[in-house]
């Protein structure tokens, strides 16, 4: 069968299509149900936060790089912080590391709660993307009651955070992560036992841990292929070196281990924050020299954090002035739809789907 | 008169499709007078997640989609047989049973050679 | 056809006319109002909020409206997130491809006039206005959930007073 | 290997092509010659007791004076982290591409290209990909760049 | 003449017209022709009820799954949301694309309608309550409703689109597949009722609720699960919606089509869940048969409603299968489960082993 050559056609998928996720555009060339060649096109959502960063005051750009990668924007807050604390040898109040952790992990929970859904639902399931949703919302509330925002915080400042949690945070907090961590069993029951689930993501799309290396692939997908390495444990940042979690790691780097390590994660993530919960000390929440108008000393660094999708990093060039010279942002999704055209073809298009989904790529972050 | 029922059941057939289509097309026309009707070329233009098409698309499309089709016609036909069978099944016997499995099973043993070719299998 | 266009320099002579007139314009009008499909757009932050107004706690569904991937079936283009200079081309050609009467929200600050973009910025298209045209705006960077659900209502409204040829072709 | 042994390590043994930077902080820094890029960067990967398999980021800079280019290498099996640049005056912006060395590092060239105007030999692919697709402004990450619509923040 | 509506339910209203008919001094072709006009156009208003009912009904159990209202606004519960939708997509423009094949185009909505509704001219929606009682009803409902699927190519191949035309030969591929499990699991029930007559086959699962075929151990519910399974795929719906799988191919087979046209696929799609789920209470749940102190058609309501339930249930608790494995699925597994279950049933109705 297989000499009988057909025509390949050439089919854009994006800007606009329910599963790319924002803006991305795939130029697939199939043949029949198969994908042959993928050719991503982005910068649809290019719009120049390197460049409005550069003319923006160190505090002015905390907000700007909340939209850097909004879905996990706490991460974007603390990376910038972390690194102009970094070049300015800032210390952090210890009450304030602790907050800076809940809130991560909280963004971590939600960041990974929404990748439930939205993988769910590229597979054909749209239930679980409403119970994904649903939960994330608690998480949601939490920040609001915190910072007032939904989704660009501006929550975790240089030197520390812009203001402490209230009465209410605790207990809230976790009723929350209670709420979470009973409804993980929801979720894998109606994905993880259901017989079309397994058969549409076990198997599928296997990242080689060779490949994922070499393309700079990071986080859960890089874990998933077998390798063991998580900012959080091999380049400690914040006060996580305190905390006593696993991070779980994938065996095939299948569609299934991709899914499968963000569920285990959201338990990590609910142990590391209950620790810090219980652990939370008085005091501070912010360095006292951290002002609006704050100045970093010259100096350049490169700071990455793990975030939900990898890793997170900022290259932070000081010139001493009230604006910083250079700011480069990484997103880890930037790594991963570049290695896509390099394992995700001769494939299904559905199977195309579903890797695209648990490579969990967010736009913005790619192109910034 | 017995042939003449049949032959007016049957005739309900034509008239539901005549009722169906009339009824379709009126709904048609009802829209017709009531909606704006502003065509342009950009508009006119097959949607392709609003880029610009990149060749044609009625190709030589791949012949996996045909081989089921090809199988099915096969099957179908067997059905066909099998319709006759089943009605009268109830008169005929043992006869008719054994020779229906002898009939199924000759036509199973070609799709297990299909099946053992691969052709049931996506390539 | 659209043979309605000449239905109110007819109806109105007649006596009795402008009754039929307006009560056909109610009853269609309720139809575009009440039932808004949203095309499924969205390029940056306020895509999560509309997910979220989609999802349970808010439920766009209770105000009937639902999604469709293809703009050939929406009704209204809801604009959330910013627009880039390459996405500029392709977000008219969505809005071209769309059936009419068709509808547009800008949702958020970027879409309104470029947003925390409108400085500094090489590659934001600074407001949608210039690209399509808009029925609503609502501002936030992104808005809230509710903020958007009010801009439908506000958007059904206005569907609702509009005139009969409002929405035929200009 | 903490950031002092890989600092004094690396001057130890690359010391005639690697020269530390004091304007580095927490991870070490150095700065390389253009034209023994490629070299330094296998040597990098290949090193037994470096092994920099990783590669993080690659950040074009305008710093007023000259171009720099900035590449962030981390090794797994190693766990370490390492900075180094290059510095490309503006009359002759250009460095060799690294793809052999480390493969992620194509869409960051490709990046550095587009916003930078920073020329990368042996690249393969030096298409436009961030801008739209009929720009014609030049390289909009340059400090000294303008456009009639830019729009820059007023100061207070 | 004789009519086949005689006993109808509906008599007085059509002795009535037809009365008026032959009044008029109308030859009995004409009032024959005119009563079966009528009969249509009541029966197509019935479905269009129906389906604006499914739709609504398929939306508020989908929002209550996920834990959300559904409509709300619009009347008690929202009751007249679809009826709006339907009025808005009355008014909406009717895209062409200049490159489209224009008959193919124009026709397959038309097509895709009368093959779901051609089906109900030997629905038995209750005792007597036939508009004709063809000897060959299930098999031409078998055969009617797969014109489906010609309708659905026509629709991929007449858009000049890419992801249209993926989407019909999707559905092509999937609908040929899945008829032949679907027919075979209906011939078991055949071989024992031994006519084709829908009135015959709910006639032989008279009487109380263990006559009925879903309960005529170990054939009958494989039959009826087999069966479940193919109408599913029948019907387009997930687990095996990927002729119009959103994520994928954007909205399948009906990307262009835009104001009515896209209303009669959706029509069609609601008719053809409603058809397959009574074919089902028709074979296997005993049709009208039940209880006196509910009108035969009220059973046949029932029953059909509880086994549309079922398959808007499965559509939203399932991902969607995947092109291959749904063949496979079809191929190595469900066909020869039930000609297997045909042989098995022709056994057991030879040897008499049943009640």
């Amino acid at each position: 069968m297989a000499d009988l050559r057909t025509e390949e056609f050439v089919v854009n998928m994006g800007p606009q299509h329910p599963s790319t996720h924002g803006v991305c555009r795939l130029v697939l060339t199939m043949d029949g149900e198969k994908v042959v060649k993928i050719e991503p096109v982005i910068g649809y959502l290019h719009r120049a936060i390197e460049k409005v960063c550069e003319n923006r005051t160190y505090m002015q750009c905390i907000p700007i790089l909340d939209r850097f990668e909004y879905v996990t924007s706490m991460s974007c807050n603390y990376v910038f912080s972390l690194a102009t604390e970094r070049i300015a040898e800032m210390e952090v109040p210890e009450r304030a590391e602790y907050l800076r952790v809940i809130m991560l992990e909280l963004n971590r929970i939600a960041s990974h709660l929404l990748f439930y859904g939205v993988t769910a639902m590229d597979i054909g399931a749209l239930t679980p993307f409403l119970y994904g949703l649903r939960e994330r919302e608690l998480i949601i509330d939490l920040f609001e009651m915190t910072c007032g925002q939904r989704l660009t915080y501006n929550y975790i400042r240089i030197g520390g955070v812009s203001r402490d949690i209230p009465k209410e945070f605790e207990p809230k907090c976790r009723e929350a992560i209670k709420i979470i961590s009973e409804k993980m069993a929801d979720y894998e029951g109606l994905l993880n036992e259901n017989p079309i689930w397994l058969k549409r993501t076990k198997g599928v799309a296997v990242l080689p841990k060779e490949l994922a290396i070499a393309y700079g692939v990071s986080g859960p997908v890089l874990r998933a292929s077998g390798v063991q390495y998580d900012l959080r444990k091999n380049d400690p940042y914040c006060i996580y070196d305190r905390f006593d979690f696993d991070i779980p790691v994938g065996q095939n780097g299948d569609c299934f281990d991709r899914y499968m390590l963000r569920l285990n994660e959201i338990r990590e993530s609910i142990k590391i924050i209950t620790q810090a919960l219980d652990g939370l000390p008085e005091g501070d929440i912010k360095n006292k020299k951290s002002r609006m108008t704050y100045k970093a000393p010259a100096g350049e660094t490169y700071t990455r954090i793990e975030n939900s999708r990898g890793e997170m990093g900022i290259y932070l060039i000081s010139d001493g002035g009230k604006k910083p010279l250079r700011v480069k942002a990484k997103g880890a999704s930037f790594n991963h739809i570049q290695v896509l055209p390099h394992f995700g073809t001769n494939m299904f298009i559905a199977d195309l789907v579903a890797n695209f989904a648990t490579l969990d790529v967010i736009m913005p972050e790619v192109d910034r | 008169m017995e042939g003449a029922v049949g032959m007016t059941e049957y005739l309900s057939v034509a008239f539901f499709i005549i009722a169906g289509t009339g009824i379709v097309l009126f709904t048609f026309f009802l829209a017709r007078l009531i909606r704006p009707h502003n065509p342009y070329k950009e508009k006119s233009m097959p949607y392709e997640c609003a880029e610009d098409p990149v060749g044609d698309s009625w190709i030589k499309f791949n012949n996996r989609f045909y081989i089921f089709a090809l199988m099915f016609v096969i099957f179908d036909v067997e059905v066909v047989f099998l319709f006759p069978w089943a009605v009268a099944f109830g008169e005929l016997g043992l006869f008719a049973l054994v020779e229906m499995v002898i009939f199924i099973l000759i036509l199973f043993f070609g799709l297990f050679y299909a099946w053992k070719k691969g052709v049931l299998k996506w390539v | 056809m659209g043979l309605i266009k000449k239905v109110p320099v007819y109806t109105e002579k007649i006596p009795g006319g402008a009754f039929v007139l307006t009560s056909l314009e109610t009853v269609l009008n309720q139809g575009r109002a009440k039932s808004l499909w949203y095309l499924l757009f969205g390029t940056a932050c306020c895509a999560i909020e509309l997910m979220c107004t989609g999802a349970s706690r808010y439920d766009f569904d209770r105000l009937g409206m639902i999604f469709r991937a293809t703009p050939r079936q929406s009704d209204l283009i809801l604009v959330a997130g910013t627009i880039t200079k390459k996405m500029a081309p392709r977000l008219r050609r969505l809005y071209d491809q769309m059936s009419e009467p068709r509808y547009v929200i800008a949702m958020g600050g970027c879409t309104i006039n470029g947003g925390p973009f409108y400085y500094d910025s090489y590659a934001v298209e600074k407001g949608i206005d210039h690209i399509i045209p808009v029925d609503i705006y609502i501002p936030g960077c992104p808005p809230r959930p509710e903020s958007l659900m009010e801009g439908c209502i506000h958007l059904q409204e206005k569907i609702k007073k509009q005139k009969l040829l409002d929405w035929q072709e200009k | 290997m903490t950031r002092q042994e890989l600092a004094s390590y690396i001057v130890e043994k690359y010391g005639d092509l690697m020269k530390p930077l004091e304007s580095g902080k927490y991870d070490p820094l150095f700065v390389v010659e253009v034209d023994k890029l490629v070299d330094i960067a296998q040597k990098l990967k290949d090193d037994e007791n470096l092994k920099f398999d990783y590669f993080c980021n690659l950040c074009g800079v305008d710093t007023n004076e000259n171009f720099e280019a900035v590449y962030n290498v981390a090794s797994i099996t190693k766990n370490l982290r390492l900075d180094f640049k290059v510095i490309l005056p503006y009359d002759k912006a250009e460095v060799e591409s690294l793809q052999s060395v480390w493969p992620a590092i194509g869409w960051y060239e490709r990046e550095m290209w587009e916003l930078y105007g920073i020329n990368v030999k042996n690249h393969g692919n030096l298409t436009r990909f961030l801008l739209p697709d009929d720009w014609d402004q030049g390289f909009p990450m340059r400090k000294n760049w303008d456009a009639p619509d830019f729009k820059r923040m007023p100061e207070k | 003449m004789i009519w086949p509506i005689a006993t109808l339910e509906l008599a007085p209203l059509f002795s009535w017209l037809r009365g008026l008919l032959v009044d008029l001094g109308l030859s009995e072709v004409w009032v024959t022709s005119i009563s079966y006009l009528a009969l249509g156009a009541i029966i197509f208003g019935v479905l269009a009820l129906l389906a604006l009912f499914l739709v609504w009904w398929e939306r508020k159990i989908a929002a209550h799954i996920q834990q959300r209202f559904g409509p709300m606004r619009h009347g008690w519960h929202g009751w007249y949301q679809t009826l709006m939708d339907a009025l808005k997509l009355l008014q909406k423009e009717d895209v062409v694309i200049e490159s489209r094949d224009k008959v193919v185009f124009f026709w397959a909505p038309v097509l895709c309608f009368m093959a779901a509704f051609l089906a109900y001219v030997v629905m038995p929606w209750g005792e007597n309550l036939i508009v004709a009682d063809l000897n060959i009803g299930i098999l031409y409902i078998m055969a009617i409703t797969t014109f489906t699927v010609i309708s659905l190519v026509m629709a991929g191949w007449g858009s000049n689109n890419k992801y249209a035309l993926l989407g019909g030969m999707r559905s092509a591929a999937q609908v040929v597949s899945y008829e032949i499990p679907m027919v075979v699991s209906v011939l078991t029930i055949i071989v024992f009722v031994g006519s084709l007559s829908m009135v015959d086959i709910v006639k032989a699962q008279s009487g109380l609720m263990f006559n009925w075929f879903i309960f005529k151990v170990p054939f009958g519910p494989i039959a009826f699960i087999t069966y479940i399974i193919a109408a599913t795929a029948e019907a387009n719906r997930t687990p095996f919606d990927i002729p119009e799988a959103e994520q994928e191919l954007v909205a399948g087979y009906n990307v262009e089509y835009s104001g009515m046209k896209f209303a009669m696929f959706f029509l069609a799609e609601f008719i053809n869940l409603f058809t397959v789920s009574a074919v089902a209470t028709t074979l296997f749940l005993g049709g009208w048969n039940g209880w006196e102190f509910i009108p035969s058609w009220g059973w046949f309501l029932i029953k059909t409603l509880g086994v549309v339930l079922l398959l808007m249930l499965f559509r939203w608790t399932y991902p969607r299968l995947r092109v291959d494995q749904l063949m496979e699925f079809a191929w190595k597994f469900l066909i020869p489960l039930t000609f297997a279950n045909l042989i098995l049933g022709g056994i057991i109705k030879y040897l008499g082993w049943h009640w």
